[in-house]
Formats: structure tokens, sequence, C-alpha cells
């Protein structure tokens, strides 16, 4: 065999090789996405054909638009702490820490100084609200890039612990009362979609574009990937997790405010339910609970599922109970058979599509 | 060995695909009691793969296993190991979380399915196999505290313990010195004489000529040659491993005198690891390092590119001082490294070719709305990808689909594309086949040529002498010679190392 | 002297746990002279006994590189369903039936977590958060939710309230500790001393190496989780026995408090290490914390607070510890070459 | 646009075709608690006995979100009625407006001071239902000595109520009385319970007794009380049903239970439902046909809140005439 011949083959080999490693991550990264966006055409086809009056009623293509933006929002909260190969369980306290402010604030200035002055300082209300998500976010940072703590554990402590203070704050009472901007927002639609829904789109969409298109979003990612590489290249994990946890922390602060925007009222205890929920949305949506690989349009996609799953067994009269197992039935089915969609596809032999070059690129996270 | 022996173990028409890639494609191969059996090949040509499918860890797509006159068709890692196959992994494959003893005696525990696993008898076991082959490695102390070259041994004594009638060792030498190589050829004599077959990998190939008798080539997953071992020399197998011509000659003359200084390190010291090491890398010099392994030189590196930093002295780049705390410091003073375990290490193995590249480099392409400038990215990685001559069709390809060669190339690229002052490379060619070996050291020269300043951590002696303008030897911490230029010669290194 | 400070320490961490608890232990005695009696140090031991079993389930878990949230689920499926069987069925089989037909429910649970972790290679944490909301649900759904109290239990589960040891003021010693510390025992043996405990600690350190010695891995696995489930269905059962009641909706919520225990035992969240020792350690420490916050008068809205700070101080200390002691070996193989 | 002012236009469009109008819905705080599973047979029973669609749902734990959900996802299929027991009651205002502006209408239970509701109905006043607890207390303390309250949740309203009407009315009438603790957290669990209540014993040895709110707060201080030795000297009294707190009537380390049937509670409420709904008002006196609630009195200080006079109190001497 000549050289030419040998680096043909070994050319041809690795190219067809290569092609199909870079399919296979094709689909990988649209597997989140591709499945869940069946599942939720197929719920939505299913609950529609058995109780069409009940289910596409536009009160209900309402409800669930308006339900569907706050858990999503800590299902995004959530996925990013998993991009990076951790884990935060304390989204549902920072966004009650967020909404107890912004209501505390909001009923002590409205008790001093009247309503219209609390009105008018919405804007600095607000701004402290979010603040004291981004804090406790960066709380949570602080323990797990500084300190060293696994982020499962830190999180569950400072979920206790924030949790734990917003019932001193509050002795245990729902403070009622929030600025009307905020419950304006609820009750508010453009073009017929809830402002709450836009408000998901549009964070989905930062999200997105931060982890995908800015340096310190490639560098979570990396983190997640191979934290021994990643400090190996120079990226300092300690950034990396602070920003992360603090990203974070402004999701489920934004959150917060949309507990408010639905209901003018704060409690400690709100959203205990969404804990697990959201974990299971983030790993529904695609998101590699081991790191370094996340989609946003498919934790969307898996936020909205799950909503009309549950309003879909309302409709149908089912119990909590029985959402509750089909919840687990689908996620375990919907792993498993990823699962074995996989191997078989491993097993199988390829058509060998030749990529263009530049196009790959573009397709890329890049 | 007269008499026409019965093969041991037979492979026949072995296939196996990963995805689209023939990883083995129609590969038939013979082991024959008491011969060691040398498998050679590029890397990526399909020699662990073969190893993988004999000791049963993976499944063929088709093809006949024979050991022992028992033919199968796959078998499972238990039923291998019960028919006598005894493997060292190339990745070693041990429990950093169990200590020497046990991951030493583990294997013949469940090997002999034992119930109860007792401490004592698991020490006694260890103990007799590291007297046996005169080691001193410290028994209870776990494997993840070790050095690599200490787990390397330990991997060894696991597959010598039991009594293997076929032996397959992968690589088994990467970490070893030129003594604890004899003593681990002794054994393999001496286990020849006993009948046990031996298959044995190496990129070494004077290793290979030394201890083999049998040697076959693969070549993207197929055979290509199989013959006599003593009918080879180095650069037959070279030749027939990459289907050219290979030349091992000095490449490289001093630098000039007058060649501004890059990096000066003055007095360095951490103890336990070095003391007061002072050297000078000049731009567009290529500068080995070596020295035998815990002599100290990877320190010395890491210290320079602060994993460990240094206890004392001082670190200058560019005739600045830096202080070296942490990686991040030596990044930010223009020092990249490429560290040995590239796949833990330098690699971000799931992520494309492209996501890798631009790893250490991400900030520089934060464009005027703080997002990533893609056009940029683009260019400059279209232009690496062609520049270090990656094998892959195309950049968006995960890199664990790479071999060992294409993948140090990656991480190459990583840091090139930060135009690092100071380049510093530990073990760029370990596990890299011969014609890898040869583009990435031409690589290297490319850059030093242009400017940029190269420390080269190795012990592959011909690598040091047809690729370095200089080179330091280390012993017991400390730089005992210097050889320039002219002086460079394979066995005054060889030489050196050793006092 | 460092070499000794080094062994105090322990392997895990233990012996700062001990250190741990013994300022708790002190803090707490200051601010209550109620704290230092019997009667504390029995409520404590009776406290530790259900989370300990729990605990110990989830060590099993962890080493060989899991984590289970499942467990309070099965727990209480396997003893509700029996129990409930037992008196459908107006049949009192006896404690030792009871304890044996709710392992198997047990098992039987854990036999499907281990399926489809192994099997399919999933991750832990997320199956087990599937299959705690599959097992609740079937439990509430289709076995029942009504309260079984103490009037309705099998006379056997009712009449197992037998104290070892009594003291004036309300003080015991239940005679279920004996069970309890023979299990942990058991465990701490099969971990050391049997081929399977190695297995798991294999498994846990590097699950591809496990398999290529040879180790049956999916197997290994499938029995371990068909342990813990067995395990977790015993340890409902004593709390079924120490409650004297069946309420189907207890036990589930208290999942991440063992876990932190469990890792506050120095057990590796990322598999590979762990020890009974430290386990028994870090419920004992989180018992002690959670039990005794009206005693050392910790007004009741901080209380949760003051849990949740305790974890972290706790967590935090370990952190710094494990940091130190992945620095400590490197000087320590050269002072042992040396 | 508005979501809100959508509402009732599609609504109306929506139970047009739909096969659920005429429904009564109660929404619980949470399915499969034994409480609620007995406000279930209520509702069941009502059911059948008036031949009207009505059935119960709640959320799988006892949370607000769980219930705004639910409710959210009625409006919907546009029901005749909702009648809510809420987790917690500012909680629930925003859905419970969003439901009446749907034209539904809205019922709710122990939840007086909630704006949102056509009706609320109150098997008693809180403050009075705690007042009674503290009198039976007294009088089995002798009017004196130490004693605790125990909360499910620290946030649940009724339960702060129960305990301050009883606190209230210590400090008012028996000043030989003193609280020694702030009101106790049992996080719903008896296991908790349990435990707190051992360390009051062994920080007030001299405590004569306890004020339990969740059904299961009096289960888990008795046992703790039992096994002291104190069953007889310390009172323990609060909330709870025969068939959890049974056995400890029988052995006397539980004195006295409260409590109103949640069957009659289901079926008051769907009573109400129905007289609104078929253009009744409830007012002073109404009587619902439910034992119990046979007149009504309206509460000082709401103008939708109404009270039966349903409240129970069981001792050993009458828990046999309840079976649940
Ligand atoms: N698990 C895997 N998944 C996908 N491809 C694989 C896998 N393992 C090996 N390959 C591919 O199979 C081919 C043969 O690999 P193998 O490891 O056998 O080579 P080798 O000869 O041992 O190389 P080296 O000298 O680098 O060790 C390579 O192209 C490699 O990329
Ligand atoms: N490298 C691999 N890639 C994909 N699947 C694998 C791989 N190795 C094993 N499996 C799957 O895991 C299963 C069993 O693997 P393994 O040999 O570890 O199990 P085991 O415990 O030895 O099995 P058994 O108990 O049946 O002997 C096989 O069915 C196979 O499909
Ligand atoms: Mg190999
Ligand atoms: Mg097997």
């Amino acid at each position: 065999m000549n050289n030419e011949n040998r680096n043909g083959l070994a050319e041809m080999n690795g190219r067809v090789g290569a092609a199909w490693t870079s399919l296979l991550e094709r689909i990988h990264v649209q597997r989140g996405v591709g499945r869940m966006a069946f599942l939720l055409i197929a719920t939505f086809a299913f609950f529609a054909i058995l109780k069409p009056s009940v289910f596409l009623n536009p009160v209900n293509l309402t409800n669930i638009a308006v339900a569907a933006p706050e858990i999503g929002l800590l299902s995004l909260a959530v996925m990013l702490a998993m991009l990076t190969g951790g884990i935060d369980l304390s989204v549902v306290a920072i966004a009650n820490g967020t909404a107890v402010t912004v209501s505390s604030l909001y009923t002590a200035i409205a008790a001093a100084q009247g309503e219209a002055q609390a009105e008018a300082m919405t804007p600095v209300i607000i701004f402290a609200g979010i603040l004291v998500g981004a804090a406790l976010g960066a709380i949570n940072g602080v323990l797990i890039s500084i300190v060293g703590i696994t982020p499962i554990l830190a999180t569950l402590g400072t979920m206790q612990v924030f949790n734990g203070l917003a019932l001193v704050w509050t002795g245990g009472v729902t403070i009622s009362g929030a600025p009307s901007a905020l419950t304006a927002m609820g009750d508010t639609a453009i073009a017929g979609i809830p402002v709450l829904m836009i408000i998901l789109i549009v964070a989905a969409a930062v999200v997105a574009l931060v982890i995908n298109r800015t340096p310190i979003g490639r560098k979570i990612q990396l983190q997640g990937a191979n934290p021994v590489a990643s400090r190996f290249s120079g990226i300092s994990a300690r950034a990396t997790l602070m920003v992360t946890y603090l990203m974070s922390g402004l999701l489920a602060a934004i959150a917060g405010l949309l507990f408010l925007s639905r209901n003018p009222s704060a409690s400690a205890d709100y959203g205990s339910s969404y804990v697990l929920l959201v974990i299971v949305i983030a790993v529904l949506g695609g998101t590699n609970p081991n790191g370094g690989f996340a989609t946003v349009m498919g934790v969307v996609l898996a936020t909205l599922t799950l909503q009309v799953l549950s309003s879909g067994f309302t409709a149908m009269r089912l119990s909590a109970y029985e959402y509750a197992i089909a919840q687990g039935v689908i996620l375990v089915g919907v792993m498993v058979l990823d699962q074995v969609k996989f191997t078989r596809r491993r097993r199988t032999k390829s058509p060998n599509p030749t990529e263009d070059h530049t196009a790959v690129v573009q397709s890329n996270s890049l | 060995m007269a008499q026409v022996a019965q093969p041991v173990l037979e492979v026949r028409d072995i296939v196996k695909t990963y995805g689209g890639v023939h990883a083995l494609n129609g590969v038939s191969l013979s082991l024959l009691p008491g011969e060691v059996h040398c498998l050679a090949g590029e890397n990526g040509s399909g020699k662990s793969t073969l190893i993988k499918i004999i000791s049963g860890v993976e499944k063929p797509d088709s093809g006949k296993i024979s050991i022992s006159d028992q033919e199968r068709t796959h078998l499972t890692p238990s039923e291998a190991i019960v028919s006598g196959v005894q493997v060292i992994y190339q990745d070693f494959s041990l429990f950093p979380n169990l200590s020497a003893a046990e991951n030493i005696a583990m294997l013949s525990e469940l090997a002999e399915r034992r119930k109860l696993s007792s401490r004592t008898r698991i020490r006694e076991v260890a103990r007799r196999i590291v007297e046996d082959l005169g080691l001193s490695i410290d028994l209870d102390a776990d494997v993840a505290t070790l050095s690599v070259a200490d787990r390397q041994l330990i991997a060894i004594c696991r597959a010598l313990v039991g009594e293997a009638k076929v032996l397959i060792m992968d690589e088994p030498t990467t970490a070893l010195t030129h003594t604890e190589v004899d003593r681990l050829f002794i054994i393999v004599r001496r286990l020849q004489e006993r009948g046990v077959a031996v298959m044995f990998v190496s990129h070494k190939l004077d290793e290979v000529l030394q201890i083999s008798q049998r040697l076959t080539v693969l070549r993207n997953g197929e055979v290509i040659e199989s013959g006599v071992a003593s009918d080879y020399t180095g650069r037959s197998i070279a030749k027939a491993m990459t289907g050219r011509e290979v030349n091992d000659a000095r490449l490289v003359d001093a630098v000039p005198e007058d060649a501004p200084v890059l990096l000066k390190v003055s007095e360095l010291t951490r103890e336990g690891g070095f003391d007061r090491v002072s050297f000078e890398l000049r731009s567009g010099e290529i500068l080995g390092i070596t020295g035998l392994l815990g002599s100290g030189r990877s320190e010395i590196a890491e210290a320079i590119f602060g994993i460990n930093p240094a206890q004392s002295g001082t670190i200058a780049v560019d005739g600045e001082v830096h202080r070296i705390g942490s990686i991040r410091d030596a990044v930010k003073a223009g020092i990249g490294y490429v560290p040995e375990d590239r796949l833990t290490q330098g690699l971000f193995l799931d992520q494309s070719i492209a996501d890798n590249m631009v790893a250490a480099s991400l900030d520089s392409y934060r464009s005027r709305t703080g997002l990533l400038d893609r056009g940029r990215i683009r260019t400059s990685i279209a232009e690496l990808f062609a520049r270090l001559r990656i094998a892959a069709p195309n950049v968006a390809a995960m890199v664990r689909s790479l071999s060992g060669g294409n993948a140090q190339r990656v991480v190459l690229a990583k840091w090139l594309d930060r135009r690092p002052h100071i380049l510093i490379l530990n073990g760029p060619t370990v596990g890299v086949d011969i014609g890898s070996k040869e583009e990435i050291l031409a690589i290297l020269r490319e850059q030093a040529a242009e400017g940029i300043g190269v420390i080269v951590i190795s012990d592959d002696i011909p690598e040091l002498v047809s690729s370095c303008h200089r080179i330091l030897i280390v012993h017991e911490g400390r730089v005992v010679s210097e050889l320039i230029g002219d002086e460079i010669d394979a066995e005054k290194i060889q030489l050196r190392m050793a006092a | 002297m460092r070499e000794l400070m080094w062994r105090l320490r322990g392997a895990n961490n233990e012996g700062l746990l001990v250190a741990v608890i013994l300022i708790v232990v002190v803090a707490m005695s200051l601010a209550s002279p109620a704290f230092f009696t019997a009667n504390t140090f029995f409520a404590l031991v009776r406290s530790s006994m259900v989370p300990l079993i729990f605990a110990l389930g989830v060590l099993l878990v962890m080493i060989s590189g899991g984590i289970d949230v499942s467990f309070p689920a099965i727990a209480i499926f396997a003893a509700y369903t029996t129990v409930k069987w037992s008196m459908d069925a107006s049949f009192d089989p006896g404690l030792v039936v009871i304890f044996v037909v709710a392992m198997v429910v047990g098992g039987l649970l854990g036999l499907l977590n281990g399926v489809v972790i192994a099997r399919f290679r999933l991750p832990t944490l997320i199956v087990t958060l599937g299959t705690q909301t599959i097992y609740k649900g079937i439990l509430l759904t289709y076995v029942g939710s009504v309260y079984i109290s103490a009037s309705d239990l099998p006379a056997s589960i009712t009449g197992a309230d037998v104290h070892l040891v009594d003291i004036a003021g309300g003080g015991y010693l239940h005679f279920m500790i004996i069970p309890v510390l023979l299990v942990a025992l058991l465990i701490a043996w099969m971990l050391k001393y049997t081929v399977f405990g190695r297995s798991i600690f294999a498994i846990g350190g590097d699950t591809e190496a496990a398999r290529r010695v040879g180790i049956k891995v999916v197997r290994t696995q499938v029995w371990l989780y068909v342990l813990v489930g067995a395990l977790a269905a015993f340890g409902g059962i004593i709390y079924v026995v120490l409650g004297k009641n069946a309420n189907p909706q207890s036990l589930v919520g208290t999942e991440l408090d063992i876990i932190a225990a469990v890792v506050l035992g120095g057990a590796s969240i990322f598999g590979g290490r762990g020890s009974v020792m430290g386990t028994v350690l870090g419920v004992v420490l989180v018992q002690l914390i959670n039990n005794n916050l009206v005693l050392v008068g910790i007004p009741s809205t901080w209380q949760r607070a003051a849990v949740g700070l305790l974890l972290i101080f706790g967590v935090t200390v370990q952190a710094l510890g494990a940091m130190r002691a992945r620095r400590r070996p490197v000087a320590l193989a050269k002072e042992v070459s040396a | 646009s508005s979501v809100s002012e959508g509402d009732p236009a599609t609504s109306d469009a929506g139970s047009g075709s739909a096969g659920d109008d005429g429904a009564y819905v109660v929404v619980v705080k949470a399915t499969g608690i034994g409480w609620f599973d007995r406000m279930e047979v209520g509702v069941d029973e009502w059911a059948s006995e008036m031949s009207i669609d009505a059935r119960q749902e709640g959320p799988a734990e006892a949370t607000n979100e769980g219930q705004v959900s639910i409710i959210q996802d009625l409006i919907a299929q546009s029901p005749v009625a909702i009648s809510v027991v809420p987790n917690d009651l500012a909680g629930l205002e925003s859905v419970l407006q969003q439901a009446r502006d749907a034209g539904i209408i809205v019922v709710t239970h122990e939840a007086a001071g909630i704006e949102n509701a056509d009706i609320d109905i109150e098997a008693f006043e809180n403050t009075a239902y705690g007042a009674q607890i503290m009198e039976n207390l007294a009088q089995c303390m002798a009017e004196e000595g130490e004693y605790v309250q125990f909360v499910g949740r620290l946030t649940n309203g009724s339960h702060s109520e129960w305990v301050s009407g009883a606190h209230d009315l210590q400090t008012a009438d028996y000043p030989g009385m003193t609280r020694v603790e702030d009101p106790i957290e049992s996080e719903e669990n008896e296991e908790v319970a349990y435990n707190k209540a051992k360390e009051i014993l062994a920080k007030y040895p001299d405590i004569k007794g306890f004020q339990g709110s969740a059904g299961t707060d009096v289960v888990g201080i008795a046992r703790a009380v039992e096994e002291a030795g104190k069953a007889d000297s310390v009172c323990v009294m609060g909330t709870s049903i025969p068939s959890v707190a049974g056995s400890y009537l029988d052995s006397g380390a539980i004195d006295k239970i409260f409590f109103w049937d949640p069957a009659l509670a289901g079926k008051a409420q769907l009573a109400i439902a129905r007289i609104l709904a078929d253009g009744g008002t409830i007012s002073e006196g109404t009587d619902l046909g439910v034992p119990g609630y046979e007149s009504l009195v309206q509460l000082d200080g709401y103008d939708n809140v109404y009270a039966g006079n349903a409240g129970v109190a069981v001792d050993l001497s009458n828990v046999a005439d309840y079976d649940f």
C-alpha cells in the first residue's frame, strides 16, 4: 500500500467516524428539545382529544401560560447549577426571600407613608427584592466556590436557613400586599400572550445567550464538563461557580416576583412542592445532572409539558397522586427509552453524511 | 520451543465498530505458550480494542475467540479471568479509593470466588508479589495518593498475582524508569519459561525488539504484517506502522546567544520536590528537562505553571518577576501547559474540537457587546486546525473520538490560541504513535521558530535528541547537568540521568 | 505528634466529627441544666434508631457512587402495606414475620430501583426521585390513606414496647436498639470483610475498573438496591413499632436530612468512601441538634434556621477537613519514602 | 388586553359545551389525609343524596401552590361552585377572585377573613374554639401550672387563632397558669411532636398541660407523657379525631379532644353553595339541614363569615359515638 492510499484510507475512516460522532452529538444536543417537543405535543393532543371542551378552553390555556413561568424560571435556575455539575435546592427559598422582601417593604411603606408613596417607590422595592435574591445566590456561591462545600449539601443547608429566616421575619404569617405594578403584570397579556409567559421567554433567551454566546457561559459549561481540565485551562472555578449561583439566585428572584404578581401575598412556605419538581423538569429537559450539558429550550418545553399534564389530569378528574405516579413514570420512562435508543444507535451502522465545515461550526453552540 | 505448540489463544476475523468507526476490521491473531507477542500500531489502530475484546470488556460485532481450545463469540471479564487471561490495562483500571494491597489482591479474591475477604490474606498476597518484583510500594496507601509510576507498578502486580496463561500488557512501561522496565522484563522472561503467553503493546520500539519473539502490526484496525521479531528493526516496524519512512536524526541546533530571555527561574525550591533550581529559557528555544521519574522534573514544571506553587525562589517572564501562586497567575503571565494526563487534565472529551480549542482563550473573543465574536473564533479555529494538521472531518467532532496524537494536537491548539510566550509540555508524546510524534515535534519546532520558548519534560531520549536546543538533567530535585547544542547525544543523557 | 493527630482524625474525618459532637454537647449543657441527663441520652438513642437504619442504606448507595432519595417512600410503603395486610386479614403473624414480609416488599421495590439504575446506567438521584413519587402515589391511591392507630395495630407490634432500661422521669432504652445495632454491625462487617462489600467500594471507586477485574457490576448493584430496599423496610417497621401507629403520610420528606447526616459522617457524595462509624456519628449529630433546640431555648421561629446553620457549619468543618486531608497525603508519602 | 377581563366571556363559551357544568367541587388542603378522607365521605354522601355532581380534589402535599393550580384548572371547567379549605388564606385571594369573576360561586371553610369568597363557613369561631379548649384545659389543670401549645406549622392561620384564642383566655381568666414557651411547631409530624414534648418534659419537670393543634400533635405528646409516667398528672388536650387519638383516650394519656366532623363540614359547604346557586342567600339563622349547622350565626367583624355550632368535645365517655 502506498502512502497516498494509506492516508486516503485513514482520512476516509477518520471522516466517517467523526461525521458520525458529530451527528451523534447533535442528536444528543437536540435530544432534550426533540423529545420534549414531541412529548408536549403528544400530551396536549391526548387531553385535547379526550376533554376538548375543558382542555381547549382559552381559560385553561391561559392558566397554563400563567402558571408555568414561575416553575420555568426556577427550573432554569436549577439547570444552571446542574450545568456546572452541581445542584441548587435553595431556589424556592430564594424566590420566597425576594417575595417576602418586596411584600414586607411594600406593606411597611404603605403603613407608614400611605399606599401612594409605596406605589411610587415600586422600582426601588422591586430592586431591593432582586438584590436580596442575588445576595442569597451569592451566599450559595461563596459556600460552594470558596468554602468548597458540595453543592447539594450547601444548598440543602441554605434552603433551610433562607426558609427559616423568612419564617423568623414574617413570624409565620402570610404578608398581604404587593406593588400594583406587579399584580397588573400578572393580569396583562400582550397579543394574547400573558406577560408572565413573555417574561419566561425573555429570561430563557437571555440564559441561552449567556451560556452559549458569552465567555462566562462557555466557562460554566466547561466547568461542568471537566473541572480539572478547566482548572488546567486557567478558568477560575471560583469565579465561574460564583457567577453560576448568582445567576441562579437572580432567576429565582424573578420567580419570586412572579409569585407576587400572581397573588399579592408572600409566605415563607410557598412553593415547597416545587423543590423536587424543578429538578425533574431540568432533567427531563435534557440537562445532564453530572454537568457540562443542558438546553434551555428543552427545559422550557419540559415545564410546559408537566403543566399540561397536571392540568389534563385535573380535567380528567384524576387525583393528585395519580398525577404524581404519571410524573414519576414519565421521568423514569423517558430516561430508560433514551438509553435504549442511544445504545441501539451506537450499535447499528450509520450512513456517512459528509459535513460542510462552516455549517457545522455554525450549528455548534459556539 | 522447538515443537509446534498449540496456540493458547486465538482470535479470528474480529470486527468491532464504534458507531461508524471500524476499530477492528477482521483481525486474526494467535498466541503460543511461552512466547512474547508484540502488538504494534499507531494510535487508534485498534490495539487496545483487541485487548478489551480478549479480556471480555467489550463485545465484538463478529468473529471468534478461542482460549485453550474453547471457542466463543464473546466473553465476560470474569470468564476471561477464569480462563487465565490477565491484563494490564493502558489506563491501569485501578480503584483510587482502595489500598494498594487491595487493588493488587482484589482480582484473585474474585477469581477464587471468595465470599469473605481477609485483610491478612490480601496483604500477604500483595506483599509476596511486590517482593517478588523487588519493588517498594506502600501497600497501605490509597492508590489515589500514589504517583503514576506506582500505579502502573500496582497494575502490573495485580496481573501477575493470578496463575495467568495469557498475560496481556497494554503499554505497561509508559511511567517506568529503565531499572523498573528491566525488572519487569526479567519477570516476563520468567513467566515465559513457565509457558505463559504474553501479548505486549508498546510505542517504545526498542523495548518491543528487546522482549518479543513475534510481532504483529495493526493499521486502521487491520493486520498489516505479522512475523518473527528478529526480522525487524525499529525503523522497519515504524515503516510498517505508518506506511512511510521515519527520521530521528538531530534536527535543531543551539539558539543564538543573543536571543532575548523569556523565562528566568532562580533558586526555585519546594520541599520534597526540588531544590534551588535556576535556569533561563530564550526566545525560540526548545529546552528539554529530563531525569528519572521522581527526580522532580515534573514538579518543576508544575511549580512554574502554578499547579503546586514553589515555596521560594522567583520566576520572571519577559524580565518581569511574577508571583505564581495559581494556574491563573501562570496563564496570565503568558505560560501554557500541556499536561501529562491529557484525557483528564487537558481535554473536555465530550465537547467539540472547537470548544476545546478556545477553552483557554474565551475572554479574548469577547466582542464589544460582551458576546463571543463567532466570526473571529471561526477564523482562528480554522487556522489552527489546518496549521496543526488535525485529522478530523470537522471541528464539531467530539474530542473523545480522536486518537491520542490528534487529541494532543487539540491540547496544543488550546494554548497556541492564546499566543503564549512560554509553552511547557509534560510528556508531549506519551502514548502518541510515531507518525503523530514526528508531526507534534515538528509543530513545536515551528512554534519555537516563531519566537516562543518551549520547555519539554520527557524521558523519551530520541525525542529529546531530535528536537531540543538544550537539555537540563534533573536528579533528586536538583539540576545536575546541562547539555547544549552539539553536546547532546543519547548516551550522555542516559548516563547523566542515572548518576 | 502530627501522625497521632492524623490517626485521631480517622479515615473519614470521624475524629473531627466526634470533636464537633463534643462541642455541641458542651454548649448545650451550658445552655440548659436539663440537657446533660440520662433522659436526654436515651431520647437521643431512641430518635436516632430509625434515621440510622435509613442512613446505613444511604451510606451503601453512596459508597457505590449513587444517591438514593426513595428510601422513605419504600420504608413507609412496605411497613404500611404489611401492617394493613395484617389488619385487613385480622391476622397477627408475629413481629418476626411482619419484619420479613415488609422486608420482602421493600426488597422488591429496591429491585425495581436497582434494575432501572444498573441495567440502564441512569443517574441514581433522578431515578429514585421518580420512583419515590411512584411508590408514594401507589401507596396512597391503591393501598390506603387511613391512619392506623395503636388500637388497630397488630398486637405483636404494640406489644413490642419492651424497655431494656427504665429510669425515673420517662427515660428508657427501647429493646429495638438491639436489632438496630446488630444491623449496623452487620453492615460494617459486610463492608469490611465480604467480597460483596469490597465490590461496592470498588464500583464506587471506578465502575469500569470493577467490570474489568470481573466484578458483576449489574448484579452487584441490583443486589445492593434490593438490600437497601429491605433495609428501608426494616426501618419502616421500627418506625411503626416505636410510634405505635402507621401513617402513610409519614417519613417521606425526611430524605435530605438523612443524606446530610451521612455526608456529615464522612461519606463521599462521589462514591467510594464512607464508614458505618462515621454514619452513626453523623446521625447522632443531626439528631442531637434537631431534638434539643427547645431544650436549649431556641425560639421556635428560629429553629428551622438554626438547623440549617448548624448543618452548614458541620459540612464546612468537613469540607475544610477534607481539603486539608487531600493536601496531606503528598507530604505523608514523602515522609514514608524518606 | 387583560387576562381576567377576557375570562367571563370565554368561560361562558366554554361552559356551553362543557359536560362539567353543574359540578360542585370541594378543594381540600391535601388528599390522602384521614381528616379530608372523612370530608370526602360527606361530599360523596351529599352528592348521592342530592343527585348532584359533587366531588373533592386536593394537592398531593398541603401546599398553597398546589391548591392554586387545581383551582385554576377548575375555572376552565366552569363548575357551579368551588369550595376551598385553604392552606394559606392570603395566598388564594387572587385565584378565588378569578373564579368569582368567571361566575363561579366560591365558598370557603376554615378561612375566616378571606375576601374573595361568597360565604365562609366555620364549624365554629376559631378564637372561641381555642377558648373552649382552654376552659377544659384549665379545668383539668385546676387553673394553675405551666402549659405549652403546639401548632402544626407556624404558618398555619387556624392553628395560630386557636392557640391565641386559648392563650388570651388564659391570660384574662386563669392567672394561675403560665405558658412557658411560644407555640411550638410540630411540622404536622407526630414523631416531631413526640420529640419536642420529650424536650418540654425534660426542660419543665413541673409541666401540667399540653394543647395540640394538628391532628397528630396530641398523639405524639401523649406518647411522651405516657412514657414519662405522667399520664395522670399532665393534661393533654387539643384538636384531633377519634380514630387517631382513640387509643390514648383509652389509656388516659389524652384527656380530651376537640374537633368538628369533616364530613358534616363538607356537606355544609356544599349546602351553602347549593343555596347560593339557587339564588338564595345566607343569613343569620339559616338552616343548612346539616347537623351542627342548623342555625348559622354571622361572626363579628366579617360580612361573609358564618359559623355553625358543630364543635365536638370528646373524652373517654363519648368516644364510642364517633367512627372516624
Ligand atoms: N469507547 C469508544 N467509543 C468510540 N470510539 C472508540 C472507543 N474506543 C476506541 N474507539 C476508537 O476505536 C479506534 C481504536 O482505538 P484503540 O484504543 O483500540 O487504539 P490503540 O491502538 O489502542 O491506540 P493507542 O495507541 O492510542 O492506545 C480509535 O479510532 C478509537 O477512536
Ligand atoms: N461498555 C458497555 N457499553 C454498553 N453497554 C454495556 C457495556 N458493558 C456492559 N453493558 C451492558 O451491561 C450489561 C451487563 O454488563 P456487565 O457485564 O457489567 O454485567 P454483569 O453484572 O457481569 O452481568 P451478569 O450479572 O448478567 O453476569 C450487558 O447487558 C450490557 O448490555
Ligand atoms: Mg491503546
Ligand atoms: Mg456478567
